[in-house]
């Protein structure tokens, strides 16, 4: 088995507001190793991007801090590292690609500056050396007419296309960490189709890792090799993509998998988690799910459950399976 | 980009056309005879009505106005009542002293407002942010003709240290060249009158500069704070690039965009705000001017003054726009 | 820019949309407790509350008759039996001031109140009838913001003739295109949301939707312009009687006060310093609660 | 069964501003180029296509909230295009429109009771019979009656939408235009207000106009389809068939582009080349061409029109779609989106 | 000339130059230098020293003595002058004075009514331009005759006004509409440059006919706020200035290196009364009530020293003052019955018309109103102050759209008709022009003030003034208030200067001793 490229472990990210503290990372640890593709699925605040943030070390502070656990990348702790270090790692070793194309290209430089001084943060080369590498770059991702292009400013440019401008530019320090946040989300399905395939393809030529973070389950069926599923703070869920699909342990990811309207001749009626997500101010003692779980114990609303290993390579963190923890002590 | 400007430059002609029309006609409505106040207290009724008719204020208000503008169209703004000089003529003597003040007050605004707009916002809730966050919040909140006296009681009367009023002392000798003496005296060499000038111009552009300012200072501080909650300044961080870059080039080149047409449309206030400055600082300037003229009801005075000043400031908002344009690449000019 | 197809919606519920959060009748109370939670707010108001005690009760805190002169007794400097010293005419200066408060409480009140109601039912209309009723009341307004704010109530008052009211009439004038603009960006901006094309949807007429949707939800930025609009106003009011333009004797207003005493500036510093610290204080606290009013009513709308 | 709404060559043309100072030729921004489909009473109409291809325009026009360019509008069988002042309002009773975006749909000074009230209180109906018909609605809708003097802040996204629909159905209207009900949902609470649409559908008669761009969502709530691509309907017909057998290149390129929920998937992907074009100034002929794979020449100088292309009555707009009238079983390609 | 804004050397600063410069600051700009078109003493202040006149006054009185004429007499029946003139001046332009530009300067002012001093001595009328003066002639090179058309007591006095300086016909004739700001004459001085609302220099002239000046240049600085002007003086950027704040009188007067000079009094302020107005004002009683409501000692105090009570309309220098008139007192008592006989126990309210900036018979306009306002309030009337700028004053009040105002009067020529006839007779009562802003009509004021003006006796005329006071006291249409001596200020190095009654004087006697 291949070392892990990163390993997050029991990652706390709280941010302390006025109104209360909002944990919004709570307990998540997971690793990537080199080649592979990890996909983070949840609803919208259950700490995804948050996760993402820690591991670059930009999490807003004030209000947001990282508490506890360890961020380890290539065997080092990321949460010791200075902050001119981690400058040095931001965008070369790990790089970023976000969610929304339309506004995380900054609108008065044009796309050239914009990539030519990343690749000058981090490089000792000539202007000319990172502006052949940009036409490079952005041919490589697929944007036509690269020369003329690249003198343009971003909103000239439609949201598939920025999000190709914002790819090539993560790429563009050949890093071993591609973090995308919701890549595609802002993007209509078939742009969104283009843009998962170039992912794809991008994996294969340079062989890094990615972390997809993303609330579309087809969208994880589709490039991840692993899942990590989290809800309201916390990882509930963790395996491989296909286990997860086949034989998904914890009833939030039964229950999600359900309630997505599927393509199939029979329509039934569809499957609904009822109640909504609570608020990570005022999290429900015990297990976060439990007013809304199905399988709800009275044990469940007082004590929060630890993830807990059912099979190999693959953790929930639900009451229902600490019996199987037992047994596989045993 | 030049269709944007002659666009923009036709489309002040509406504006400058209702302008006119406004300075015409308040100034017609003023109570007094201008005839009167032209040849003074010994003054017979024939003599009045002769200059009246001289004068052409006995024609209609149609008749009247169209000379005006026609006038006003040959670059003849008119001949003042009291000096009978040409007032083209005294305004270019005096807008230099005008223009200068105000730039100087402006670039002083700019400088110390943007610096400590970006600094209050990065260092949000400092101990900085909030001191100069209350300095600006004075800042607007005083009365300019106030701080005015009491920086002249306070550096002129209690200490002695700083002129209260002129560009310059009698006497201290100036080749003028541009008439904007920190600049004659500069290119000059003239380092005598540029320390005199200087002397002079620090009370009236500290006073007039305040409320610019700190109307500037807070405008950056949050347009900072929200362009640096914008997500192109996480992917600017997200890139590795330094502090110092994404705050003083990603941002700063951002967050100006709001507050450049704060300044365009603090011109104003300057230009406004001059009238008082200058009466306070005896500055011989065009606010004193247009000032005195309103007290003597030179009203050819005011009428092309006040629609000079307007001009003006309609050019500054255009000059505005313009540099806009040039900083945001995303304006569509419609 | 506008043209561009929009990015399909976040899928978010839980954060932001503040904007919309903010809002509602209970925004008063959430507003009221965001108030409170300011400091700079609650001083704000307390300033505000202060000199409206002050004007209630001027005749109590006086401690003279404000315009009783001792001709002999002027140029007093500030002593215990006068606080603020006395002025030209042997006047206490204190009690001028406290009664002004009432003078400055009105000219503020009235300017506002003009600017409000006109620029508000220009603003209304241009916003929310847009065409050709926009671009003529855009235009006025242009050509009104041609003028240097100052210049243009000089210019005004030239035409009126000197006097508190006419000085009140024109620095009201002088703020109309201020509320206006507000008004109408606030107005266009409501008219484009979902909720108003509901209220179309239902078949609701003009009146019910301008009235019943439109102006509520455009009335907190509104609010916020009308409170530092006052400390413009008086600003703006003593900018003219400070020129010999407005309040004309022996009304203790502050600009004239100042303007009198202007004289004495070496003599007797007091007699400037203190009317200009009441306009200041006035002022700062109309500045502080209407920051603290828009922070509260909503964040966005800073600046 | 009867169609309750018929449209017909329906044009919606957007001025734009010249950058031009003077010019005759005004441009236009063809947000709804010549669409016409019908709705039969009781069915849903999915309308789906990409971001901007005249969806909402679509909608909006059919409710005269905006005003048509071209074309006309029978509800009812009654010409109500030219429909103004009060009749137009007396028509708002039997139409109504859900939003998207539940944030901005609610009046946000508004309880919500008065909120739902206000379609009743418009058409005069008795404050009495307002209220009950209020509490009635909303315990409908799934909100409990001590929800009633609370703002809509004070609600949820589900929530919120689950007012709306309250209000658009207190007037007991036919048809419901439905905008993108859920598309800013999260999928639990998506789910939730599905079945709750479908419910009332059933319970009330209802017609829907469904808008998405979600194609398993609107897979699931629509009887037959309509795809849009840049003002124009590509394709319309029977959910199922449509599904499977898509005969547009475009259909079949956006639904072999859903992202699929199950691993073992193996789909070869037809991958559209390039963004959708702007509709200022959209393509010639047919306006896909510029992304079809199968282009050519004839594409770029005929426009193709909607023909009927099974028998079932499914309709395409493409030069190589062969028309069927009789049954037939061909498509120029045919491969299933199920699985 | 534009390219040199300001002169060199600093002399003001530490005497390092051998250069003597005097910087005198003052309220407002010259409006023209061209001395017969203007009326306001700015102007004339810098005129007089480019200028002369034929007769110029004594150094301290308003008797005349030779200046261009070195003598004159005048014929028995009062109507032939004749002036035999200096042989020895030049214009600062290089040109010989004659006798024919005599006739020249006083054609031209006869030629016009733009020349206001000159119609309003005179008499000149639009139908008759020359007024009283019939003929001036050159009788020789150096001999000049000027004869009119009825007598005139103080025609000599008026030819040493300003206003009369003669100009260099050659200058006047080249620089045409320009001539007003390139003045030439014969004065001690001669113009070199004026930069508008700034600075006006004057260099002396060293072929001056009499005391040529002892100072190098002089330069007119213009500092309009009195507070900022007297600041510059303590600071000694400048040297001299008027038009000092009372106020800063006493702080002057505690600086070692200033020094307060006063002014010798030819002036009154005073509160005219509409007796043209239905009501209350038309009433002598009223009149006099306000008269007794009025504590003028109370009002000095607001003069800071430089005011003395005035009772009757002329200055007490000038002669024909009548000393026996006895001021009314200050008695509220007295004056509430009076009303209360007018039929105005109550009281009354009315309207003062004041101007607003300080003058010098009266530096505080809107104090000493407020200071009237509140002691009418004593005896029930109630006064609205209306304050405006001067010329909108003088318009409102010229057009008796007032109740009660406030004005002045400087003489010009230190003759007593210069302040009855002008402002009381009933011949200035007209309105739109109103010398007389009272509206006061005595048709026996009037025969005295007629018969004294053609008198040429001037013991005659003293009886007749002496009379002329005791009706104007006893009708009290006005309330009169100061005499002031108008300060100026300078610093102590500032040497034998003799400032004027009539407001101006020539500076060639002045000196700066270090
Ligand atoms: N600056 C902040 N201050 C306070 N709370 C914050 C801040 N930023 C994020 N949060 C909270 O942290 C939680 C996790 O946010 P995060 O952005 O990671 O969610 P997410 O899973 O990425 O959701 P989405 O799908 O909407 O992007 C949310 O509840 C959010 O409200
Ligand atoms: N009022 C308007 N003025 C000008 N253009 C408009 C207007 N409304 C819509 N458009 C344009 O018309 C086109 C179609 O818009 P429409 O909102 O109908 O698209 P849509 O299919 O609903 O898209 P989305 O999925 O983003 O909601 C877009 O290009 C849009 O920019
Ligand atoms: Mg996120
Ligand atoms: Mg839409």
């Amino acid at each position: 088995m291949k070392a892990a490229l990163l390993e997050v472990r029991h990652l706390h990210t709280h941010f302390f507001t006025k109104s209360g503290t909002v944990k919004a990372v709570d307990d998540v640890s997971f690793s990537v190793k080199p080649g592979e593709t990890l996909g983070i699925v949840g609803e919208s605040g259950s700490g995804k991007s948050m996760t993402a943030m820690s591991i670059l070390g930009l999490i807003p502070s004030p209000p947001g801090k990282i508490v506890s656990g360890e961020i380890l990348f290539k065997g080092e702790d990321l949460l010791k590292k200075s902050e001119k270090e981690m400058r040095q790692i931001r965008g070369k070793e790990i790089s970023m690609v976000f969610q929304d194309p339309m506004t995380s290209l900054n609108p008065v430089f044009t796309i050239e500056k914009q990539m030519v001084e990343t690749i000058r943060a981090h490089e000792k080369v000539s202007k000319k050396q990172a502006f052949e590498r940009s036409l490079d770059l952005l041919h490589l991702v697929g944007i036509p007419d690269v020369k003329k292009r690249i003198k343009m400013y971003p909103h000239e440019f439609s949201g598939g296309m920025r999000q190709r401008v914002m790819i090539a530019m993560a790429l563009s320090c050949n890093p071993s960490l591609l973090i995308a946040d919701e890549p595609t989300t802002a993007l209509d399905v078939t742009i969104q189709a283009q843009i998962l395939e170039l992912f794809k393809k991008m994996q294969d030529e340079l062989n890094m890792a990615i972390i997809m973070i993303t609330h579309d389950l087809g969208v994880v069926a589709e490039v991840c090799d692993e899942v990590l599923v989290m809800y309201a703070g916390k990882a509930v869920e963790m395996t491989y993509t296909k286990q997860l699909f086949d034989n998904g342990k914890h009833p939030y990811t039964l229950g999600l998998m359900q309630s997505i309207p599927k393509i199939t001749p029979n329509k039934e009626k569809l499957e609904v988690i009822e109640g909504l997500p609570p608020d990570l101010r005022r999290l429900p003692k015990g297990c976060h799910f439990a007013p809304r779980c199905k399988y709800v114990m009275e044990r469940c609303l007082i004590e929060g459950p630890d993830m807990t290993k059912v099979s190999e390579h693959h953790t929930v963190r639900c009451l229902l399976y600490e019996k199987t923890k037992k047994a596989v002590k045993q | 980009m030049l269709k944007y400007i002659l666009r923009r430059l036709a489309m002040l002609i509406p504006v400058l056309i209702g302008v006119s029309i406004i300075t015409f006609s308040l100034i017609h409505l003023i109570p007094g005879d201008p005839a009167r106040s032209m040849l003074g207290e010994k003054a017979s009724e024939a003599q009045l009505e002769l200059l009246r008719e001289e004068l052409g204020l006995n024609d209609s208000y149609l008749v009247q106005y169209g000379r005006f503008i026609s006038n006003i169209l040959r670059g003849d703004l008119g001949t003042s009542i009291q000096s009978k000089e040409s007032i083209a003529y005294e305004l270019a003597q005096k807008l230099p002293a005008t223009i200068e003040l105000s730039l100087f007050a402006m670039i002083l605004a700019i400088v110390v407002g943007v610096l400590a707009g970006v600094i209050s916002a990065v260092k949000q809730y400092s101990w900085f942010d909030h001191l100069s966050m209350t300095g600006a919040l004075f800042g607007v909140s005083l009365p300019i003709f106030w701080l005015g006296l009491m920086m002249i009681w306070l550096f002129s009367v209690q200490f002695n240290i700083l002129p209260p009023s002129g560009r310059m002392t009698t006497g201290v000798h100036l080749e003028t060249i541009t008439n904007f003496y920190l600049i004659d005296s500069l290119l000059t060499g003239n380092w005598e009158a540029f320390k005199d000038v200087l002397q002079h111009i620090l009370l009236p552009g500290i006073a007039l500069a305040t409320i610019p300012m700190a109307i500037i200072a807070r405008m950056t501080r949050s347009s900072m704070l929200e362009v640096m909650r914008q997500d192109y300044i996480r992917t600017a961080y997200a890139k590795g690039l330094k502090r110092f870059i994404i705050i003083f080039q990603h941002a700063l080149k951002n967050a100006f965009l709001p507050v450049l047409t704060v300044i365009g449309l603090q011109f104003g206030t300057l230009l406004g705000g001059a009238v008082l400055t200058e009466t306070i600082f005896s500055w011989p300037g065009v606010g004193r001017y247009v000032y005195l003229a309103v007290l003597g009801r030179d009203y050819p005075i005011v009428q092309s003054t006040i629609l000079i000043i307007a001009a003006i400031f309609v050019f500054i908002n255009l000059l505005t726009d313009i540099l806009y344009k040039y900083f945001d690449p995303r304006i569509k000019y419609n | 820019m506008s043209l561009q197809p929009s990015p399909l919606p976040e899928p978010h519920a839980t954060d932001q949309n503040s904007i919309y959060e903010h809002q509602g009748q209970s925004m008063w109370k959430r507003t009221i407790s965001q108030l409170i939670k300011r400091k700079t707010s609650l001083i704000g108001f307390s300033i505000i509350l202060f000199i409206v005690v002050t004007a209630l009760l001027a005749p109590v805190i006086a401690t003279h008759n404000p315009t009783a002169q001792s001709i002999t007794d002027r140029y007093l400097a500030p002593s215990s039996e006068h606080y603020l010293g006395t002025d030209e005419l042997g006047r206490d200066i204190f009690s001028r001031i406290v009664y002004g408060t009432r003078i400055s409480i009105q000219i503020a009140l009235i300017s506002v109140g003009i600017s409000l109601v006109i620029g508000v039912i220009l603003g209304c209309l241009a916003g929310y009838f847009g065409r050709w009723i926009d671009q003529v009341i855009m235009r006025v307004i242009d050509v009104m913001m041609a003028f240097p704010s100052i210049l243009l109530a000089i210019a005004l008052v030239a035409v009126l003739g000197p006097g508190l009211k006419n000085a009140m009439i024109a620095v009201g004038i002088v703020g109309i295109p201020q509320f206006a603009r507000i008004v109408r960006s606030i107005v266009m901006s409501v008219k484009e949301t979902e909720y108003i094309e509901a209220a179309r949807a239902i078949g609701a007429k003009h009146g019910r939707i301008l009235f019943q949707h439109v102006l509520p939800n455009s009335l907190a930025p509104i609010i916020v312009q009308a409170t530092l609009g006052m400390g413009t106003a008086i600003l703006d009011a003593a900018g003219l009687s400070f020129l010999g333009l407005g309040a004309q004797p022996p009304t203790p207003e502050w600009g004239a006060m100042l303007s009198d005493g202007r004289a004495a500036l070496q003599t007797a510093p007091w007699v400037v310093a203190f009317p200009g610290l009441a306009i200041f204080l006035f002022v700062l606290g109309f500045n502080l609660f209407g920051d603290g009013l828009r922070d509260a009513i909503d964040p966005r709308l800073k600046e | 069964m009867n169609n309750l709404l018929e449209v017909k060559d329906l044009k919606k043309y957007f001025p734009l501003k010249s950058d031009k100072l003077f010019s005759r030729e005004k441009p236009m921004l063809k947000a709804v180029d010549g669409v016409s489909f019908s709705v039969k009473k009781g069915e849903t109409l999915g309308l789906v296509g990409e971001s901007g291809c005249g969806k909402s325009t679509t909608g909006r026009v059919i409710l005269k909230l905006l005003e048509p360019t071209a074309g006309e509008i029978f509800f009812k069988g009654e010409n109500i295009t030219s429909y103004k002042g009060e009749r137009l309002r007396k028509l708002r009773k039997e139409m109504q429109l859900i939003f998207q975006d539940p944030y901005a749909s609610l009046n946000p000074r508004k309880v919500i009771e008065k909120t739902i009230a206000e379609p009743m209180k418009i058409f005069g109906i008795p404050k009495e019979e307002r209220l009950k018909k209020v509490e009635e609605m909303m315990e409908r809708v799934g909100l409990s009656s001590y929800h009633k003097q609370r703002y809509p802040h004070e609600f949820s996204g589900g929530q919120r939408q689950r007012i709306g629909i309250a209000r658009s159905l207190v007037l007991e209207p036919e048809l419901i235009v439905c905008d993108e009900p859920v598309s800013a949902l999260d999928v639990s609470i998506q789910a939730q207000v599905i079945n709750l649409m479908e419910d009332l559908q059933r319970e009330f008669n209802l017609t829907y106009i469904f808008i998405a761009h979600d194609l398993s969502v609107v897979h699931h709530t629509s009887d037959r389809v309509a795809v849009m691509y840049l003002g124009e309907i590509v394709e319309i017909g029977e959910v199922h068939e449509l599904y499977t057998d898509p005969k547009h290149p475009y259909t079949q390129a956006l639904l072999s582009a859903i992202p699929e929920a199950n691993p073992y998937a193996e789909k070869d992907r037809i991958i559209l080349k390039g963004d959708l074009p702007s509709p200022q100034n959209p393509p010639s002929g047919c306006k896909f061409h510029t992304r079809c794979p199968f282009s050519e020449e004839i594409c770029l100088l005929k426009r193709p029109t909607l023909k009927q292309v099974s028998r079932s009555g499914q309709m395409a707009a493409c030069h190589f779609v062969k028309e069927v009238v009789e049954r037939e079983t061909s498509g120029m390609l045919s491969e299933s989106a199920y699985k | 000339s534009k390219d040199s804004s300001t002169t060199d050397g600093s002399h003001s600063k530490g005497g390092s130059g051998d250069e003597k410069t005097l910087i005198f600051g003052r309220g407002a700009d010259s409006i023209q230098l061209d001395p017969s078109k203007v009326t306001d003493g700015e102007s004339i202040y810098v005129t007089n020293q480019i200028y002369d006149t034929l007769v110029r006054y004594e150094e301290e009185s308003t008797e005349v003595r030779p200046a261009l004429a070195e003598e004159w007499n005048v014929s028995d029946d009062g109507l032939t002058w004749t002036f035999k003139l200096r042989e020895d001046v030049k214009f600062h332009d290089g040109n010989d004075f004659t006798a024919e530009d005599v006739v020249y300067n006083f054609e031209r002012w006869a030629s016009s009514s733009e020349f206001i001093y000159y119609g309003y001595m005179f008499g000149a009328t639009d139908d008759n331009l020359k007024g009283i003066i019939e003929n001036v002639e050159a009788t020789d090179d150096y001999e000049v005759q000027i004869t009119l058309s009825e007598p005139n007591a103080p025609f000599i006095y008026t030819l040493a006004m300003p206003p009369f300086g003669i100009a260099s016909p050659k200058a006047v004739e080249e620089y045409g509409d320009d001539y007003f700001k390139n003045p030439v004459g014969t004065g001690p001085f001669i113009f070199e440059e004026w930069v508008p609302d700034d600075t006006i220099t004057l260099v002396k002239n060293d072929d001056y006919f009499g005391e040529v000046a002892k100072i190098d240049k002089v330069i007119f600085r213009t500092i309009p706020d009195n507070g900022a002007r007297f600041m510059e003086l303590q600071s000694g950027t400048i040297d001299m200035m008027n038009g000092l704040n009372p106020q800063d009188i006493e702080t002057a007067e505690a600086d070692n290196n200033l020094e307060i000079i006063r002014r010798p009094s030819m002036n009154v302020s005073y509160l005219a009364m509409n007796t043209d107005h239905d009501g209350p004002l038309s009433e002598k009683l009223v009149r006099q009530a306000i008269n007794h409501a009025v504590d003028k000692s109370e009002l000095m105090t607001l003069f800071e020293g430089i005011g003395k009570e005035a009772k009757n309309p002329i200055p007490p220098s000038l002669w024909g003052y009548n000393d026996d008139i006895e001021s009314y007192d200050y008695d509220p008592e007295k004056a509430k019955a009076l009303l209360a006989e007018a039929g105005y126990a109550d009281g009354f309210d009315v309207k003062l018309h004041i101007f607003s900036n300080p003058r010098d018979y009266m530096p505080q306009p809107k104090v000493t109103a407020q200071a009237i306002q509140e002691m009418l309030k004593e005896v029930n009337i109630n006064v609205e102050i209306i304050e405006s700028d001067w010329d909108s004053h003088l318009e409102a009040v010229e057009n008796g759209k007032h109740d009660m105002a406030f004005l002045g009067w400087t003489g010009d020529n230190g003759d007593p008709d210069n302040f009855l006839y002008v402002l009381l007779d009933k011949d200035n009562a007209k309105k739109g022009s109103a010398g007389n802003i009272a509206f006061y009509k005595s048709d026996e004021l009037h025969d005295l003030l007629k018969e004294a003006q053609i008198e040429m006796d001037q013991d005659k005329r003293t009886e007749l003034y002496l009379k002329a006071q005791e009706i104007i006291h006893e009708d009290a249409p006005w309330l009169p208030i100061a005499h002031t001596t108008p300060p100026l200020a300078a610093h102590k190095k500032i040497k034998n200067y003799q400032p004027h009654p009539t407001g101006s004087e020539p500076f060639n006697l002045l000196d700066i001793e270090e």
